[in-house]
């Protein structure tokens, strides 16, 4: 059975052409009703507060969203932030910008270590990332008990806790980031293999791309990302912490996806990530603000991710079903 | 060469039928031998008592898994069922003490939010992986405004005894969770719903064309999973004796995580309860093993972890090909 | 000549503007065999699926049993009487036999209407397998079955439908054979020869030969409008071939230019006692450049996985592959794409494109790194040579930016083609089922392009769908049988006759 | 002695300060924010802390103005939701903290300090920051001595028990520092006591349903051999008492919580538990924001001119046993706290400086 029929439905054409600016749609009517209730949540401070905020969620989801493209997850990521954090706290003092590279380092090779063997022993991303998950959280826990305080050699990272023109270093960094990554995508051949593995990974297989390469880089990159919201929480918090990010890890998968990039791989890209992080951000923060019930938060949450989810993931795909 | 429907997200060939079931050996001699006392007939009974709640729900999600989907709204619906039923029995906060009727209305509630899954994933067309995601969350929300800081103080007695109690030294709680996994064997090999589940998974579109109605087979796929998640809450709260919005805490994770174990595939289509109920009871063992041998609490979730790693190593080891497709 | 038990009159239908049934009407006879002719997008495949109630009729009404009707599913269609057999196959896999030929009908196995009884369940399909003397276990799963007899199955499953209407079923079969290897075509042909005593059935097929055996009357479709109708007997091929095609055909590849004595030329490729278990044991032959050499034999005689292993999509047990002198193993596909080995897989829309892409980003797959500037892709020169090789292999396509499903067939595998050819010097392609499910039109462009190719000196690997086919193409031909080579006719003159290369495959 | 002396000195400095610093009120009432910042409050404790926190802002007249946030546990969010309050007039608000960990109590302090809110924190935070560091926001920090209350309980688990035999300890959180300095309490008796002996320790997250299971699998490994349980928190008592119901050995084996929360009390007085120790939850709940209120109406001069040991001190525990159960069974009225909550005696229950 060909989709032809199925996709060229006329009717489908005009919506197809405004999904790509849904995600921006939601995070503004978010922001709009939240400042409804409370001005001041709109103004230039607060906003540069939520971009501060949201730094650490964009970083999580940035990578991930390039695991997503593979139609892989990483569970693992939140963890492996934590065990950055603390390791980062722990051998600031000692080895100042050296503890930051070297944990940046460690974390990519755990990443790594995740990719390859998903890419090597066949096992899908989930049952692996979800051990990674276990591993990592109880490694940073048995590593530090509690919260390690950076007792020196903040410096090294002190800079990402400043804003200049009202822009958070924090946000700015995430974004930079993001923005590297989002090039690579675009202009390297490995964004193309990315997307062609999410896509069909029979066929770019068959097309001589070697896809577990690709995979054990992506994770590798998830890795690094960890490190660096690692760092970042590090930097934010003034010390490391075992179970800093836990929290941290459906929120960031959930940024990805109201972003518009989709579970099944192949379909999506960073731009989106970005407003859904921040529309997340608001979520936290924003009902806080407007000073309702905190129970009102989950549920909120959970209309936006289903009504974003409803805007931007029917977008029809040939090879999925 | 692998047909097409093997691909799609998190899809993956199914596990050799005996891998977990050897592993669940494998642990068993190994811990017995590192710890007698693992062996006793009271520890049997404190893993099937421990495993009890866990298996009700993987038997529910079994069956959305099967269809391909996931169902991650568990944890909000044990919380919404919990205080539920804690508010209409015999209890602290109101006046109500309904008793069964209460624990049937907590149960129904499970039905109605697996309902609301299962119409966000049909009618609106969300990915189960979403729809549930948010649905969890405002499931949690809800129980949050039931719970308003005051969490309400089962009194019932017949239904704390039960949540305690045991019949012919055997748990109650175990004794529910076979007869639910006996019907979940029913339901999959002898039942339209449990066919039509894999029909589903093995290839949605494909059942579409031969005319099954799927999305009326996938909502009841929900309802079920959101049925057996509120049983799974009100038993909880029977056992601990309040209504809490934590009382599955985790338990979402470790469901998925026993659903994989056992080698129902994410990808749906291949497994099933039986296969799930190994993994359960793998993860239960685990558990209590590690308490049993001493391992320190901090190193517990490595230790959980690189068992499933190793599982699925041992089990899927030798189905590796070049042209396999791994999600 | 009895009353027409089907009847269209002025089904129209179009997609996304483009027309792609145009005021058609025809009419199926009982128990009578009616062939569908016609080029790629004809609108053959679209008309079946209107009469099975798989997509709805923009205007025009279907006529059953001298009552219109109007079918929103393919289950009302069934329960009307109309089945049918698609070209992709509909099979659950992970089901057994039995529940895929009942699925949906499961009411008369059922105890208290609700349990499955296993036995009665089997008995059913058992029923249905056996009025196509068919001898496959109800109880199976189904992919453990080969391609063939899945094709089996499916015409089971659509036999089915005649225990739940009064009336003879009408079977629609669209493209049934354009998968099968001969002599699973001869089954499936004979069965459509039995059929004709308990139905009417509707056959499509690119095969002219196949069609003009087994049909009554031919329907000759051109985009989207029913051209002409021809009852048996009283047509000739030719004037057949110049309706569809709206032209006259000059040559067909069956006459094609004579061999090229190439054993001269050096040996490109050797291949020495190459085994796999389970697929094919000591195989050993060479390939010359600008030699085509093709391997015949029945499906399971080894060869397609033959053309993975040296593709590097297998791994072999023993033996060693030799390329210009060196003996090379691949871990993986791209090692033998490096090496400058290209292969053109029978699935194409699974295995061949990436359905989702863009023609270009197709295109380039393969050979990005050789079109990057520093580590960035130079999109320039990459839309530059997609542009030129779209033009020589006359890609029928709006925009390089097109994505992928939204080609033909046939471009789509031109596509694939392209994918490997604009490597700088491509040594070997290995074609499986090139031809596939191609109009006459398109297959012959192939043809030409595949015989070019080998005279520029490029070697190819080729399986072909049919005997004549493979001689016409091939210098040399090397026979497989049960994974082993059993015969081998070294390039030259004369041509080896398909009787000699088929009792050494079978 | 010290104590009394120290609160003497206290109070006439506050009183001379009072009388130096004319102290103008720095917010009109009406625009006073109370917000009481906490993890959840799913658990009885900090279900009570919020409603220590409403009945003052009844009392106090600004039941309106009164914000619970909830953090769910996630560090990083309770500082978000600071923030996300701050946006507003900051200088009129104050924050009642419990610390989800101690490491969020920098970030909130050094927001305090930009934006100009008050906030009063409790329990821990880490080494080597203190209120009188140039944390003039910062009002106090009122501590809890969690080794003393672990030792607290673990002596009355000792004795109840004749000071022989084997316990079974269920942890909090681990990264916590409560968790860990009342299990180092526990410790330090057992050092003491030779006979003590500590079969098994696990951690159950703070949570009932998680202690459930543990003492199940302890009881099928150690059957007899357990003659205490000792818990972190009373909701992970609860929890293994339930299984010890299962058992059929609910009463039989004594069982210590922290906390004090109202089913630990009822438990207590069915002698089903031993004893608990209460940091009063309501009191947590309530006096940052009556510091809070008293400086911001001028009621008391700016927290800076405080000598160090108001603005880091340890509460006062009450260790609630049998004998004195009865005083806790119901939930307290707010005229028990009125008292506490008048801007004279804020530092009633302090006991001595915490650094």
């Amino acid at each position: 059975m060909t989709f032809k029929d199925d996709r060229s439905q006329p009717r489908r054409k005009p919506y197809t052409l405004v999904r790509p600016y849904v995600p921006l749609a939601v995070l503004l009517a978010l922001l709009s009703s939240v400042g409804a209730i409370q001005h001041t949540f709109v103004s230039p401070y607060n906003l540069s507060v939520l971009a501060d905020e949201s730094s650490v969620i964009l970083l999580l989801a940035t990578a991930q969203t390039v695991v997503i493209l593979l139609g892989g997850i990483d569970l693992s990521m939140a963890a492996l932030t934590a065990l950055a954090s603390v390791l980062i706290a722990l051998t600031l003092p000692s080895m100042k910008v050296g503890s930051v590279i070297s944990v940046l380092a460690l974390t990519t090779l755990l990443g790594a270590f995740q990719g390859y063997i998903h890419a090597r022993a066949q096992l899908p991303s989930v049952v692996v990332t979800l051990a990674g998950l276990g591993i990592w959280s109880s490694l940073a826990l048995t590593i530090a008990h509690t919260t390690i305080p950076v007792s020196a050699g903040f410096s090294a990272i002190g800079w990402l806790k400043g804003s200049s023109f009202g822009v958070p270093h924090s946000f700015a960094f995430a974004a930079a980031a993001l923005a590297v990554l989002a090039g690579s995508l675009r202009w390297l051949p490995l964004g193309r293999y990315v997307y062609a593995i999410g896509l069909n990974p029979r066929a770019a297989l068959l097309s001589g791309i070697r896809v577990g390469r690709v995979k054990t880089l992506a994770f590798a990159l998830t890795g690094l990302f960890s490190g660096l919201a690692g760092m970042a929480m590090v930097a934010r918090t003034g010390s490391g912490n075992p179970t800093i990010a836990d929290s941290l890890l459906l929120p960031s998968i959930a940024a990805v996806l109201i972003g518009g990039t989709k579970m099944s791989g192949g379909v999506g890209g960073l731009g989106c990530t970005v407003i859904g992080a921040l529309s997340i951000t608001i979520l936290r923060v924003g009902i806080a603000a407007t000073g309702l019930d905190p129970a009102y938060e989950p549920i909120a949450y959970g209309v936006l991710i289903v009504t974003a989810a409803l805007a931007t993931d029917r977008s029809w795909d040939p090879l999925q079903k | 060469m692998e047909p097409q429907h093997e691909q799609g997200v998190l899809k993956f060939s199914s596990f050799h039928p005996w891998g977990p079931c050897v592993a669940l050996i494998v642990l068993c001699v190994g811990f017995g031998l590192a710890e007698p006392r693992f062996a006793s007939m009271e520890n049997l009974r404190v893993i099937a008592d421990r495993s009890a709640i866990p298996l009700i729900l993987a038997v529910g999600m079994t069956f959305v898994v099967l269809q391909g989907a996931i169902d991650l709204s568990i944890e909000g619906v044990m919380a919404v069922s919990s205080l539920t039923v804690a508010m209409l029995v015999l209890n602290s906060r109101t006046g109500l003490d309904l008793g069964l009727i209460g624990v049937l209305l907590a149960v129904l509630s499970g039905v109605g939010i697996g309902l609301v899954n299962g119409i966000v994933v049909t009618r609106l067309g969300v990915p189960p992986f979403m729809a549930t995601l948010g649905v969890w969350s405002a499931a949690s929300g809800f129980a949050m405004l039931l719970s308003g800081g005051q969490p309400p103080l089962i009194h019932d007695q017949t239904l704390r005894a039960f949540g305690l109690g045991r019949t012919f030294t055997v748990p109650n709680l175990a004794i529910v969770a076979i007869l639910v996994l006996a019907l979940g064997y029913v339901l999959q090999h002898y039942t339209r719903f449990g066919r039509y589940s894999m029909a589903i998974g093995g290839g949605e579109h494909l059942a579409r064309l031969t005319g099954l109605p799927v999305d009326r087979y996938k909502v009841l796929a929900f309802v079920f999973s959101g049925l057996l998640a509120s049983l799974g809450g009100v038993l909880g709260s029977a056992r601990i004796g309040l209504g809490h919005i934590d009382v599955g805490l985790g338990q979402m994770f470790a469901t998925v995580t026993a659903v994989v174990v056992g080698g129902t595939s994410l990808g749906g289509g291949r497994g099933g309860v039986i296969q799930s109920a190994v993994g359960t009871v793998i993860l239960a063992v685990i558990a209590d093993g590690m308490i049993f041998v001493g391992i320190t609490p901090d190193l517990q979730k490595a230790v959980q972890g690189v068992i499933i790693l190793s599982a699925s190593l041992f089990a899927t080891w030798r189905q590796r090909g070049r042209l396999r497709i791994i999600r | 000549m009895n009353a027409p038990v089907l009847r269209t009159e002025g089904l129209s239908k179009s997609f996304a503007g483009i027309r792609v049934l145009d005021d058609v009407s025809i009419e199926v006879r009982a128990r009578e065999v009616v062939g569908l002719i016609g080029e790629n997008g004809a609108g053959k495949s679209t008309l079946l699926k209107v009469l099975a109630g798989l997509c709805r009729p923009d205007c025009g009404r279907i006529v059953l049993r001298g009552t219109t009707i109007s079918l929103r599913c393919v289950s009302e269609a069934a329960a009307a009487g109309i089945g049918m057999v698609c070209q992709e196959q509909s099979l659950l896999s992970n089901l057994s036999v039995a529940e895929n030929v009942l699925l949906g009908h499961e009411d008369a196995a059922l105890r208290l209407g609700v349990f499955y009884n296993w036995g009665a369940l089997h008995a059913l399909a058992k029923a249905q397998l056996d009025k196509l003397g068919s001898s496959i276990m109800p109880s199976a799963q189904t992919d453990t079955l080969s391609f063939g007899e899945r094709q089996m199955v499916e015409l089971a499953k659509v036999m089915a439908i005649e225990n739940r209407t009064p009336h003879e079923p009408v079977i629609l079969l669209d493209e049934v054979t354009s998968m099968l290897d001969t002599e699973q075509t001869e089954t499936v042909l004979t069965q459509i020869e039995c059929l004709r005593n308990r139905a009417s059935v509707v056959f499509v097929s690119h095969r002219l030969d196949e069609v003009l055996r087994v049909c009554d009357r031919v329907y000759v479709m051109n985009n989207g409008r029913c051209v002409a109708q021809r009852n048996r007997g009283c047509y000739k091929i030719a004037d057949l071939q110049q309706l569809m095609l709206g032209r006259n055909l000059s040559v067909e590849y069956r006459n094609d230019a004579p061999q090229v004595l190439i054993t001269g030329s050096t040996v490109r490729l050797s291949v020495r006692a190459l085994s796999r278990a389970n697929s094919y044991q000591a195989v050993s032959f060479e390939l010359r450049a600008g030699e085509v050499l093709g391997i015949a034999g029945v499906s399971r005689s080894g060869r397609e996985s033959l053309c993975r292993t040296l593709f590097g999509a297998e791994e072999p047990d023993s033996g060693e592959i030799v390329l210009d002198g060196k003996s090379v193993s691949f871990a993986e596909p791209a090692d033998a794409v490096r090496l400058g080995i290209g292969y053109v897989p029978v699935e194409r829309l699974v295995e061949g494109v990436v359905a989702g892409l863009s023609v270009r980003e197709n295109m380039t797959l393969a050979h990005l790194d050789g079109l990057c500037r520093g580590p960035l892709i130079d999109r320039g020169r990459e839309r530059e040579l997609v542009m030129r090789w779209v033009e020589r292999l006359r890609i029928k396509l709006r925009a390089p930016e097109t994505p992928a499903y939204q080609l033909s067939g046939g471009n789509q595998q031109k596509l694939v083609l392209a994918k490997w050819l604009i490597a700088r010097k491509p040594k070997i392609l290995i074609l499986d089922h090139p031809l596939l499910g191609l109009d006459v039109c398109t297959r012959m462009e192939i043809t030409l392009l595949i015989r070019d190719l080998a005279r520029s000196g490029i070697s190819i690997l080729l399986i072909a769908d049919t005997l004549n086919e493979l001689i016409a193409l091939s210098d040399s031909i090397i026979v497989m049988k049960d994974g082993a080579v059993s015969g081998c006719f070294p390039a030259s003159t004369e041509r080896p006759s398909e009787r000699e290369i088929l009792e050494r495959m079978v | 002695m010290k104590k009394s002396v120290l609160m003497i000195a206290g109070s006439v400095l506050l009183m001379l300060s009072a009388r130096i610093v004319a102290a103008v009120p720095l917010c009109d009432k009406s625009q006073i924010r109370l917000v009481n910042s906490m993890r959840e409050i799913a658990q009885p404790y900090h279900a009570n802390l919020d409603k220590g926190g409403r009945m003052f802002a009844r009392w106090a007249g600004l039941e309106q103005r009164y914000i619970l946030q909830l953090n769910q546990g996630d560090s990083d969010k309770q500082v978000s939701l600071m923030r996300g309050v701050l946006t507003t007039n900051p200088r009129c608000t104050i924050f009642n903290v419990e610390p989800n960990a101690d490491l969020v109590v920098q970030p909130m302090v050094n927001a305090a300090n930009q934006s100009g809110a008050w906030i009063v924190t409790h329990w821990a935070h880490n080494e080597g920051l203190h209120p009188f560091d140039g944390n003039d926001q910062w009002i106090a920090h009122v501590a809890v001595n969690s080794l003393e209350a672990g030792v607290a309980i673990s002596k009355l688990l000792a004795a109840s028990i004749g000071g022989k035999g084997g316990i079974v300890a269920l942890q909090g959180r681990l990264d916590t520092d409560p968790a860990r300095k009342r299990f180092a309490g526990l410790l330090q008796v057992l050092k003491s006591m030779p006979d003590l002996r500590l079969l098994d320790q696990q951690t159950a997250n703070w949570d009932r349903t998680a202690a459930f299971p543990i003492m199940q699998t302890w009881l099928a490994k150690y059957g007899n051999q357990i003659a205490g349980v000792w818990a972190a928190n009373d909701d992970m008592a609860l929890g293994a008492l339930e299984a010890l119901r299962a058992a059929d050995l609910a009463g039989k084996i004594p069982v210590v919580g922290v906390d004090g929360i109202p089913e630990a009390i009822a438990a207590i007085d069915k002698g089903e538990m031993i004893a608990t120790v209460s940091s009063d939850a309501y009191y947590q709940g309530s006096i940052g924001l009556a510091m809070g209120v008293c400086v911001l109406t001028g009621q008391v001069p700016l927290p800076k001119a405080w000598p160090k040991e108001k603005r880091e001190y340890y509460l006062k525990l009450q260790v609630i046993t049998k004998g004195n159960a009865w005083q806790y069974r119901s939930d307290p009225q707010p005229s028990a706290y009125v008292h506490d909550w008048d801007c004279a005696n804020l530092w009633n229950r302090s006991t001595s400086k915490a650094f």
